[in-house]
């Protein structure tokens, strides 16, 4: 099927969502809470753009792209007036959540918005809300952290405040974060996060880590991989793979091949 | 005893009426919320007392008997004498002996007990005779007041579970959806969907199953219309849900009811319980291949899941968090399943249309909004209580004709509909008709039913900020414009009540409205704004005068107020003891003095003198 | 027919024109991106390229909790998607050959994605040690 | 302050329903009736009991207005802020419980001896504002009144 987007004509496929069609083709709308690695959610409505329905007698409506399944002959626009009022007001609500968050201040510049108009929240931190974290974690399996309370005062949280029995220390929250505000520490061969302290594997000939005990046992268990997979760190592993190669090739004077 | 045949219904019906009129009279005893509150239990266990004491023949404790809701819950505890329909009010657990001697043995009508008039101030013997109920249509509250909800015999008596029986053996799914397609009836839970096009949309879906949900979530802040239903009369509501579950061909259905509702949650499963044994729910319904079961969900208490979505999540033990709904729950719902949500009222209509027929429904009403709706009329009237009235009755007929006028003669100032999603509409709208369509054009809706009376002496800027409140508590916070800018909305109201605002600051709140109307993901943040946004629209002036003038007119907003005595101060020394912060100073017969630095504004003093002595300025 | 990447140590001359290929190809924001092949010195003037074997059965992608990995039928090699990674790692730590890496300057995991069907290591292989085929 | 619970009573609420997740929020009613909270253990066990992670019984025990996490006094004093209340000035009523018990709404004072409640609409808005101590009912109340409703629970 077809759709279009401001005037264009692009492909697009059954299943897919508006903003799916819109990041494949580069056009440029801003997302805050959406990731190809969860459902989308349709929390942060800064996606919204206004469409038309043909099918429908032209009816124009604004939707969040995120969520909007495609359909043919759908017409697009990002950009609309009324769009980007919205944007901005929704980016002068987050700069009151979260002044001190260096992406949202970065966002909201490019809508014009430098400053809020409303209260900032006192002890802010730079956290939006998104819930991305919180459901990578779920998409994971884990669940380890989640959404707490409801409204203005929801946050993230682990159950019952006490460090998440369920946490393997994977850092997928933390890479996922767009206002990278969740942290953690590597120290050694500890990580610490969410108020857990995990031990990192060492690779058994240099040391070298890469994840954590708990994560690595998840893995071997939930996706059935072999336990030795996971003690050697990649570069020994490389370093393995080329002398077992090295011992069935038949070396020959390297000019004379080279020749051949 | 197993219902299988219309005969078989039709005889036992036949021996619960023989079984009422071999009765000399049945005490009703008022057992609605309001009733509950101002102290029936007691009047109840008074007449036990007092009947087990006495021994007499004709009239036992299986003579008084515990309903719904009757309505005029301003005079409660009521208790009604049938069959003469003798109504009483204000009932205390001292009158009770007055009301077995006199009315029940020597058959003596009690004056006092009697509702005034508060037109005439005379006293009216049977309820049919007072206007409150004169104007009423009740169609979902037919049997509240009438019928114990916890004996099935006295829903069978009043012609309970014919519209099943019907249906059963009469009836194909199609002819059923059309007949509540003809009637016209719309979803009572707010947004007025057409109930037979919400039923033949989810019946063609292709799937595994279909759901039936009766949302009985009644969320709204001064709204007891479902809640009464489900107390006075769940039978009516599983007799609907059963119709509806067959015409959509459900295996399953759910009534989701808030725990906070004991005595909805109690009579629910009693009903249950109760149809199941005649086997009017369960496996094969009266022989047929058509199984049902209801069940209950308890649940926990958010307004948010009033929204479809929402509750659908908690129904399945989720967080009720709403999805945005671009496939509709009517084709994805429960358990991604097609589902039929409709609330109390609308599924409690349906038994009637399918006895009466969908042209009987239309004929009552207007023709958009057919049939009747249920309201609990409260605020600032002389008779609050649960009424129900035809579509396309004025605000004025509700509020002066049935709710007896603003009370304590003050003037009125606006009236609320909609819940917190709903507006307040001004005078000039008193002759506005009620409907689905005429409300939304006013700038309001209809919503579940709660309706708010506001009077002089209310701060219409307070009330915005109230219902902001609200929904800033209850918004489940999952997107940024509900979330956050309902929150802002609400601290710019709060400035605007102390009197720190400026004309900017209303600009920006209007602004921030209209964004929070066009990108909240649910309808509770898309209808958010409607609190402020109808009273900045009637209601400006108002605004305003906190702004500019730093005066709240309603006298309501502490910050803007002060209270003084005036010369027709008696010197009573009244207002002196209930100052909790001992403000008030005065001696007898001199003028007394409220030292303003210590006054917190409470109005204890202006609520207790007698001489209009207390001016708020 | 999938194509595959033929590597055949003994005409490995250790030169590293192929990691410095591959380097540039996956350049981004004027930034080089890490290579996704390594000629290691086994012995004297002895290298093996050690690069992804897009493998039939592969530990990466049943490794991946996000779906981010997945082999394609049509081309027989192991795409990553960007949209969808987390960065988590357990590709890094699962690929028995340590063919999956983590690139820290661009903040990314990397493995061969053979340039999408152009792999700029065999082009610029000087002695067809690296033959795509 | 700390409230022993017995992990047996636990699971004996958790047995009356049946094991599936979609009866999450009618059993953690069950344990906030029994034990007028939702102690940790009880959240712990009835995650394991249904095999729903303890996260999402976390969300679902703070998301609703029904739970509390926190141990309730013994008496339970609920003013109605339902519309009819507030426009009959509920708020002050609020205030002035506040104000005598020491705590803000949803909290219980350290004794354990009251938990002040904020409710919306109980449906006695014919005597609003109402306040609600215990299973006692105190119609149009006077905020001069409330000390002595307090008094008497």
């Amino acid at each position: 099927m077809k759709i279009q987007i401001n005037g264009r004509w692009y492909k697009a496929f059954e299943g897919e969502m508006v903003l799916d069609v819109l990041r494949r083709e580069k056009i440029d709308v801003p997302a805050l809470c959406a990731h190809e690695a969860v459902e989308p959610f349709g929390s942060c409505r800064l996606c919204m753009v206004e469409i038309t329905h043909e099918n429908w007698g032209g009816w124009k409506g604004n939707v969040t792209s995120c969520l909007y399944p495609v359909e043919d002959k759908l017409r697009v626009t990002t950009h609309t007036p009324k769009i980007n009022e919205l944007r901005k007001m929704i980016l002068n609500l987050l700069l009151a959540r979260c002044p001190n968050a260096p992406e949202i201040q970065k966002l909201a510049e490019e809508y014009g918005v430098t400053i809020t108009d409303f209260v900032p929240r006192p002890d802010a931190d730079d956290c939006i809300l998104c819930g991305l974290c919180t459901r990578v974690c779920a998409e994971m399996g884990f669940y380890a952290i989640s959404i707490v309370g409801r409204g203005y005062g929801r946050e993230v949280g682990t159950p019952l405040n006490e460090a998440p029995p369920d946490c393997t220390g994977c850092l997928a929250c933390v890479n996922i974060c767009p206002t990278h505000c969740i942290k953690y520490e590597d120290v050694g061969n500890v990580r610490k996060i969410w108020d857990r302290e995990f031990e990192l594997v060492p690779c058994k000939r240099c040391g070298k880590t890469i994840i954590t005990r708990e994560f690595a046992d998840r893995l071997i268990k939930d996706k059935n991989l072999p336990e030795d997979y996971f003690d050697l760190c990649d570069d020994c592993k490389r370093d393995d793979i080329a002398k077992n190669m090295s011992k069935l090739v038949i070396w020959q004077d390297k000019k004379e091949e080279v020749k051949r | 005893m197993k219902i299988d045949s219309p005969q078989k219904l039709k005889e036992w019906r036949d021996r619960c009426l023989k079984k009422k009129a071999a009765a000399k009279n049945t005490i009703v005893v008022c057992f609605g919320p309001g009733c509950l509150a101002s102290g029936c239990r007691e009047v109840y266990a008074k007449f036990a007392e007092i009947l087990e004491e006495r021994k007499l023949k004709d009239i036992t404790l299986k003579s008084v008997k515990k309903t719904g809701c009757h309505g005029l819950c301003e005079k409660g505890p009521l208790v009604v004498i049938e069959p003469e329909g003798i109504f009483y009010t204000r009932v205390k657990p001292a009158h009770v002996k007055d009301i077995i001697e006199n009315t029940i043995i020597n058959g003596e009508v009690i004056d006092k007990l009697l509702y005034k008039d508060p037109k005439t101030d005379k006293r009216i013997e049977k309820y049919h005779d007072i206007d409150f109920y004169k104007k009423q249509t009740r169609i979902a509250l037919r049997n509240l007041g009438h019928i114990d909800p916890d004996d099935i015999e006295d829903y069978i008596a009043a012609g309970g579970y014919s519209a099943v029986v019907k249906v059963l053996t009469s009836l194909t799914p199609e002819e059923v959806i059309e007949e509540v397609s003809i009637s016209g009836l719309r979803g009572r839970g707010g947004g007025g969907f057409p109930a037979g096009k919400k039923w033949a949309t989810c019946r063609k879906v292709d799937a595994d199953t279909h759901y039936v949900i009766c949302n009985g979530d009644e969320g709204d802040p001064g709204a007891f219309m479902d809640r009464s239903i489900m107390e006075g009369d769940p039978h009516a509501v599983l007799e609907g849900m059963i119709i509806c579950a067959y015409a959509v061909g459900a295996r399953d259905a759910y009534i989701y009811v808030r725990e906070e509702y004991p005595l909805a949650v109690q009579h629910l499963y009693k009903a249950i319980e109760d149809a199941m044994e005649c086997g009017l729910l369960g496996e094969n319904i009266m022989g047929t291949d058509f199984s049902l079961d209801i069940h209950v969900s308890r649940g926990g208490g958010a307004f948010v899941c009033g929204e479809s979505s929402a509750l659908m999540k908690s129904v399945a033990g989720d967080v009720g968090e709403p999805r945005a709904k671009y496939i509709h729950s009517v084709v994805k719902g429960l358990w991604d399943q097609p589902t039929v949500l409709n609330n109390v009222e609308t599924f409690a209509n349906v038994p009637e249309i399918i006895n009466k027929g969908g042209e009987w429904f239309k004929s009552i009403g207007i023709e958009t909004s057919t049939g009747t709706k249920a309201f609990s009329l409260v605020g600032k009237v002389e008779n609050t209580g649960l009424i129900e009235v035809p579509m396309g009755i004025t605000l004025r007929e509700i509020i002066f004709d049935i709710g007896g006028g603003i009370k304590d003669g003050h003037k009125f100032k606006a009236v609320q509909t909609g819940g917190p999603s709903g507006g307040c509409l001004p005078e000039t709208y008193l002759d506005e008709s009620v409907d689905f369509d005429s409300l939304t054009k006013a700038g309001s809706m209809m919503g579940s039913g709660g309706m708010i009376v506001m009077d002089d002496r209310t701060c219409m800027v307070d009330v915005a900020r109230y219902f902001l409140k609200f929904l800033v508590d209850e918004s489940c916070g999952k997107d940024v414009p509900c979330r956050e800018g309902l929150y802002q909305l609400h601290s710019l109201a709060v400035k605007v009540t102390e009197g720190k605002a400026t004309e900017d600051d209303l600009a920006l709140m209007e602004k921030l409205s209209e964004f929070i109307v066009i990108g909240s993901l649910c309808g509770l943040g898309k209808s958010g704004p409607n609190p402020f946004l109808s009273t900045v629209r009637y209601f400006r002036d108002e605004y305003l005068a906190h702004i500019r003038d730093k005066k709240c007119p309603g006298g309501v907003c502490r910050e803007l107020i002060t209270y003084e005595i005036n010369d027709k101060c008696t010197g009573c020394l009244a207002c002196i003891k209930p100052c909790p912060v001992d403000a008030i100073s005065g001696e007898k017969k001199k003028i007394h003095v409220i030292d303003q630095a210590l006054c917190t504004k409470c109005g204890a003093c202006y609520a207790i003198c007698q001489f209009d002595a207390i001016d708020i300025k | 027919m999938i194509k595959r990447l033929l590597v055949t140590p003994s005409l490995c001359i250790g030169c590293r024109t192929c990691e410095l290929a591959c380097s540039l190809t996956h350049q981004e924001n004027g930034k080089p991106g890490r290579s996704r092949i390594y000629p290691l010195e086994v012995g004297k003037e002895q290298f093996v390229p050690v690069v992804c074997l897009q493998c039939d059965d592969p530990a990466c992608v049943k490794s991946c909790p996000v779906g981010a990995l997945a082999l394609e039928e049509s081309t027989g090699y192991i795409r990553l998607s960007y949209e969808k990674c987390i960065k988590c790692r357990a590709c890094v730590a699962a690929c028995p050959f340590g063919c999956s890496l983590v690139d820290e300057d661009q903040d990314k995991i990397v493995k061969c994605d053979l340039c999408e069907g152009n792999p700029a290591c065999a082009r610029f292989c000087p002695t067809k040690a690296l033959v795509y085929k | 302050m700390k409230v022993d619970v017995d992990v047996n009573e636990v699971k004996e609420i958790i047995g009356r329903s049946p094991q599936k997740p979609s009866f999450l929020i009618a059993i953690l009613q069950d344990i906030q009736r029994h034990f007028h909270f939702l102690p940790p253990e009880a959240i712990k066990e009835t995650a394991s009991a249904l095999g729903v992670p303890l996260s999402k019984v976390y969300s679902v025990a703070t998301f609703y207005n029904a739970f509390s996490l926190e141990p309730r006094g013994e008496h339970t004093c609920r003013i109605c802020m339902g519309t009819a209340c507030h426009i009959r000035g509920a708020s002050m009523a609020l205030e002035q419980a506040e104000k005598q018990l020491g705590i803000k709404a949803g909290e219980t004072t350290p004794d354990l001896k009251f938990t002040l409640e904020v409710v919306n609409c109980v449906g006695a808005c014919a005597m609003a504002p109402v306040v609600i101590i215990d299973d006692k009912y105190y119609g149009n109340v006077r905020v001069d009144k409330i000390k002595r409703y307090l008094e008497g629970a």
